[in-house]
């Protein structure tokens, strides 16, 4: 619990709470890169700095751009003018508390607050890159062959359906 | 030569490092990485800002004399002194905010754009043990920094409330995101053969030499070719001529930038030419050797001084490049990203393997280039195909 | 082939780069406060009141006929007549103006005064460095500030002032040659008044 | 309370919140950044457990942060594929109008 964890959590606390909240979508999206650049700095923190550094160029650098693309292609900037929220939310947010509570109960209760725990570890690049090509070389392929997949589906699904002219 | 000698040479090569570390040394232990680190970082802000600077003046006289023109000649001895005028300039000038703007994000985007640019520095080693933080994963760093951009640009572009901002931006961001792909794919071949991400180590492994040849991997077929691939793509990528499109002044005006006037434009400026110093600097790191010297014979000028020389050169060649090339169409940007770019990077990460697993000679170097050359040909016919222009004649404009 | 426009581009400005070193002709930038080009005939800006002579209330060929000031397009002369008259370029008492003001931050330097004034009082000038600091009352020209001498207009317009110099002489002679007629007329009424009463006289005797 | 307890609490807070958004916004992209944030969580997760884990040095929480990011952008983009498909059928990205399986 050092002061850093605490900003750092606070800070991705606060994008993500505002990327859920806010009215205007762009600013969601605005929020939300900042809780994904908060959640990479935690990684940083806990010393995996290539997923840390993974996270960034993709979740900020592709996924929060692709949302904001997808948003001025859908028309959907600027802000809202029906209600944001689905007439359900008392019932989504009760679903979402209790969630929390489950979960925060199972954690406190596990005894992974009195567990002793090890020294800190820098993972290095070469060891990922090791297991990347001996023990996952397997799952590692499959990963190239769904992201092919994305990539063909989400093209196809994103295109525009030619008229057929006869 | 003498060991004095050899000693003199290496006390001048790290005369910053050892005045760091002596200014350092006097405080007490726990402020001693802190204030260490925050000297580096105001010299390398210092230093670029510097560079921002007379890059800006080399540029426009340059310009102006591949146009057959003076340029800026006003300000100080031969207009050296411009930059500091356009900086008054900016700074006294009234700063607007369109009514409509979203004020807090407007703000925001200047300087998100020039701080991602500036954290870009923090991996690049620019002497020897001259580099802030040596990251084991530096090079994927870089390029995760340099994805912050886009965003500012974004931001920048639709908080303006201007249809031309929001193009602007859009074309930005299309641009940037195809041709990082083939930026990351074109250094992909230095890490193969490094096998490490780490920019001091890769800078380590090319600053040693074969007689008086360095072994800079440049100066291999599939080196070459990530040079040239990285060079375009990195000019795409720091929105530079022939690839300015996103700022094109003769159809969306200024681009994502345009409804920023005063401190926040010199920002934008500067953020864009700082971009551009670190792609450059990224290749230099990568295939020319960083801070090592071309000759053996040459290792007694200091490390930083042959890392500014070669900043400084790629510099003067994008503005070479500026000054000769029009601008390309949206069409043939994206066709030339995906057709070309991408095809031909993924073939010299191929190229870079047969290069390893061949045995050294003669014929590996025949192979790699055949192997290389033959199907950028095929590739560029193939980007020209069906459009075959015929002599226009006019029926007004003659 | 791939790539050979580019170098031959490269190759071209790489010439100019160096070229603009070596020989001046390259460049054809005018370094403006120093170096000047000379004005063509043509050239004009705004307009300046012409007067012969010496003194420039005197001289001032302006009769305040208010035609500039109705035909001028964004309406920036503002003319008021004298009440007593002078005598004005051929000589003929005539009326001058008391204020003649030219707005020049509203002038668009369309040259229409000068095509309608029948006098030749109003001309173009061809200077054009009158920035201010004051963009109200510095811009707003009176009558002193308007008048040249006919000279600065020979200088600044040489063919056209010949031509303007030219017909003005021409009236000028007309008018003294129709003085000298009068003159004469008279003079040959009185002499033939004289002789009329020498014939009677002499008739008489 | 430890690190680890921290950091697990943190992430079973952002899985909330994104849950809690998933299931009562209306706009179908911010569902789907929700479910996003939900992914994000587990990998905080994964990563706290390889930090304190008794075996640090087999890097499997990293691997598996590694693949469930990579799994993550590819459903980011079909995910925003299927809304631009499902705007272009519907013209509204709320997903409390797209009720009607006609068309």
């Amino acid at each position: 619990m050092t002061v850093t964890f605490l900003i750092l959590a606070a800070l991705t606390l606060a994008g993500t709470v505002a990327a859920m909240a806010m009215r205007n979508l762009i600013h969601c999206v605005l929020a939300l890169t900042l809780g994904f650049a908060g959640l990479a700095a935690l990684y940083l923190l806990l010393g995996a700095q290539f997923v840390g550094f993974t996270q960034v160029l993709v979740y900020v650098g592709a996924v929060a751009i692709l949302a904001v693309f997808v948003i001025m292609m859908t028309q959907s900037a600027g802000p809202a003018m029906q209600p944001i929220f689905s007439s359900f939310w008392m019932t989504g947010s009760v679903v979402a508390a209790a969630v929390f509570v489950v979960l925060a109960w199972a954690i406190c209760r596990s005894g992974f607050a009195s567990q002793v725990l090890p020294p800190p570890v820098e993972a290095a690049v070469h060891p990922i890159g090791d297991a990347l090509m001996h023990g996952y070389v397997l799952p590692l392929e499959i990963m190239g062959l769904l992201l092919t997949a994305a990539m063909i589906g989400a093209v196809v699904l994103a295109m525009h359906e030619k008229r057929r002219t006869p | 030569m003498t060991l004095s000698m050899f000693q003199a040479i290496d006390q001048i090569d790290q005369i910053f490092v050892t005045s760091q570390h002596r200014l350092v040394s006097d405080l007490p232990a726990e402020f001693q990485s802190i204030s260490s680190a925050i000297l580096s970082v105001i010299a390398i802000v210092l230093v670029f800002a510097l560079l921002f600077a007379i890059t800006t003046v080399l540029e426009r006289k340059g310009l102006g004399r591949m146009q057959n023109r003076y340029g800026p000649n006003r300000v100080g001895p031969c207009g050296f002194f411009q930059p500091l005028a356009d900086g008054v300039k900016s700074l006294t000038k009234e700063d607007l905010v369109p009514r409509t703007a979203d004020q807090l994000v407007h703000f925001l985007a200047p300087v998100l754009l020039v701080m991602a640019a500036f954290l870009a520095y923090a991996v690049l080693p620019v002497g020897r043990n001259m580099v802030l933080v040596n990251l084991n994963a530096g090079v994927l760093y870089f390029f995760a920094v340099g994805s912050l951009v886009e965003l500012a640009v974004f931001m920048a572009g639709w908080s303006s409330r201007n249809k031309y901002s929001l193009l602007g931006a859009m074309r930005a961001i299309a641009q940037m995101i195809s041709y990082e792909v083939p930026l990351v794919l074109a250094s992909i071949v230095v890490i193969m053969a490094a096998g490490s991400l780490s920019t001091v180590s890769i800078v380590d492994m090319q600053a040693s030499y074969t007689g008086i040849w360095p072994h800079w991997f440049v100066f291999t077929p599939w080196g070459f070719a990530g040079f040239a691939l990285f060079m375009i793509a990195a000019t795409a990528e720091s929105n530079r001529s022939p690839f300015d499109l996103p700022e094109g002044e003769s159809e969306i005006i200024a681009g994502y930038y345009i409804e920023y006037s005063g401190f926040k434009f010199a920002l934008f400026f500067l953020g864009e030419y700082l971009g551009m110093f670190a792609t450059s600097a990224m290749a230099i790191t990568l295939f020319l050797g960083g801070w090592a010297a071309p000759f053996s014979f040459l290792t007694w000028i200091p490390s930083y001084l042959w890392f500014f020389a070669k900043l400084v050169l790629l510099i003067l060649i994008f503005i070479w490049i500026r000054g000769t090339l029009p601008r390309l169409r949206m069409d043939q940007l994206m066709s030339f990203a995906w057709q070309f770019m991408l095809p031909m990077t993924l073939l010299n990460l191929f190229v870079a393997g047969v290069w390893h697993f061949m045995p050294a000679g003669i014929v590996r170097w025949l192979v790699c280039i055949a192997l290389l050359v033959a199907p950028a040909i095929l590739l560029s016919r193939s980007l020209k195909q069906g459009k075959k222009f015929a002599v226009r004649h006019y029926r007004f404009a003659e | 082939m791939f790539g050979e426009g580019i170098l031959k581009g490269l190759a071209e400005t790489a010439r100019n780069f160096f070229g603009s070193y070596v020989s001046k002709d390259r460049l054809t930038t005018v370094q403006f406060p120093e170096q000047r080009l000379p004005q063509i005939e043509a050239a004009r800006n705004f307009p300046f009141l012409v007067y012969d002579g010496e003194d420039w209330q005197q001289g001032m060929r302006c009769v305040s006929c208010f035609i500039c000031e109705k035909e001028c397009p964004p309406k920036c002369i503002f003319i008021e007549k004298s009440t007593d008259k002078k005598p004005d370029a051929v000589g003929k008492p005539q009326f001058y103006p008391k204020v003649f003001n030219i707005d020049v931050s509203v002038c668009m330097s369309c040259q229409i005064c000068v095509e309608v004034c029948p006098f030749d009082a109003i001309k173009m000038d061809v200077a054009f460095e009158h920035s201010t600091n004051n963009r109200f009352a510095g811009l707003l020209w009176d009558k002193k500030e308007l008048a040249k001498p006919n000279e600065y207009y020979r200088q600044i317009h040489p063919i056209e002032a010949a031509a303007v110099d030219a017909a003005l002489a021409e009236e000028r002679a007309k008018v003294a040659a129709k003085a000298k007629a009068a003159a004469d007329a008279k003079a040959a009424a009185i002499a033939a008044a004289a002789a009329s009463t020498s014939v009677e006289v002499a008739t008489e005797k | 309370m430890n690190p680890l307890t921290g950091y697990l609490l943190l992430s079973a807070l952002i899985f909330s919140v994104g849950l809690a958004g998933a299931l009562t916004r209306r706009s179908a992209i911010l569902v789907l950044i929700g479910i996003e944030l939900m992914l994000n969580a587990a990998n905080l997760n994964f990563i706290a457990f390889w930090r304190y884990g008794p075996n640090p040095a087999a890097l499997t929480g990293i691997m598996f942060a590694i693949f469930s990011i990579s799994i993550a952008a590819a459903e980011a983009a079909v995910g925003l594929g299927i809304i631009l498909a499902a705007y272009r059928h519907s013209q509204t990205t709320e997903l409390d109008q797209m009720n009607s399986m006609k068309g």
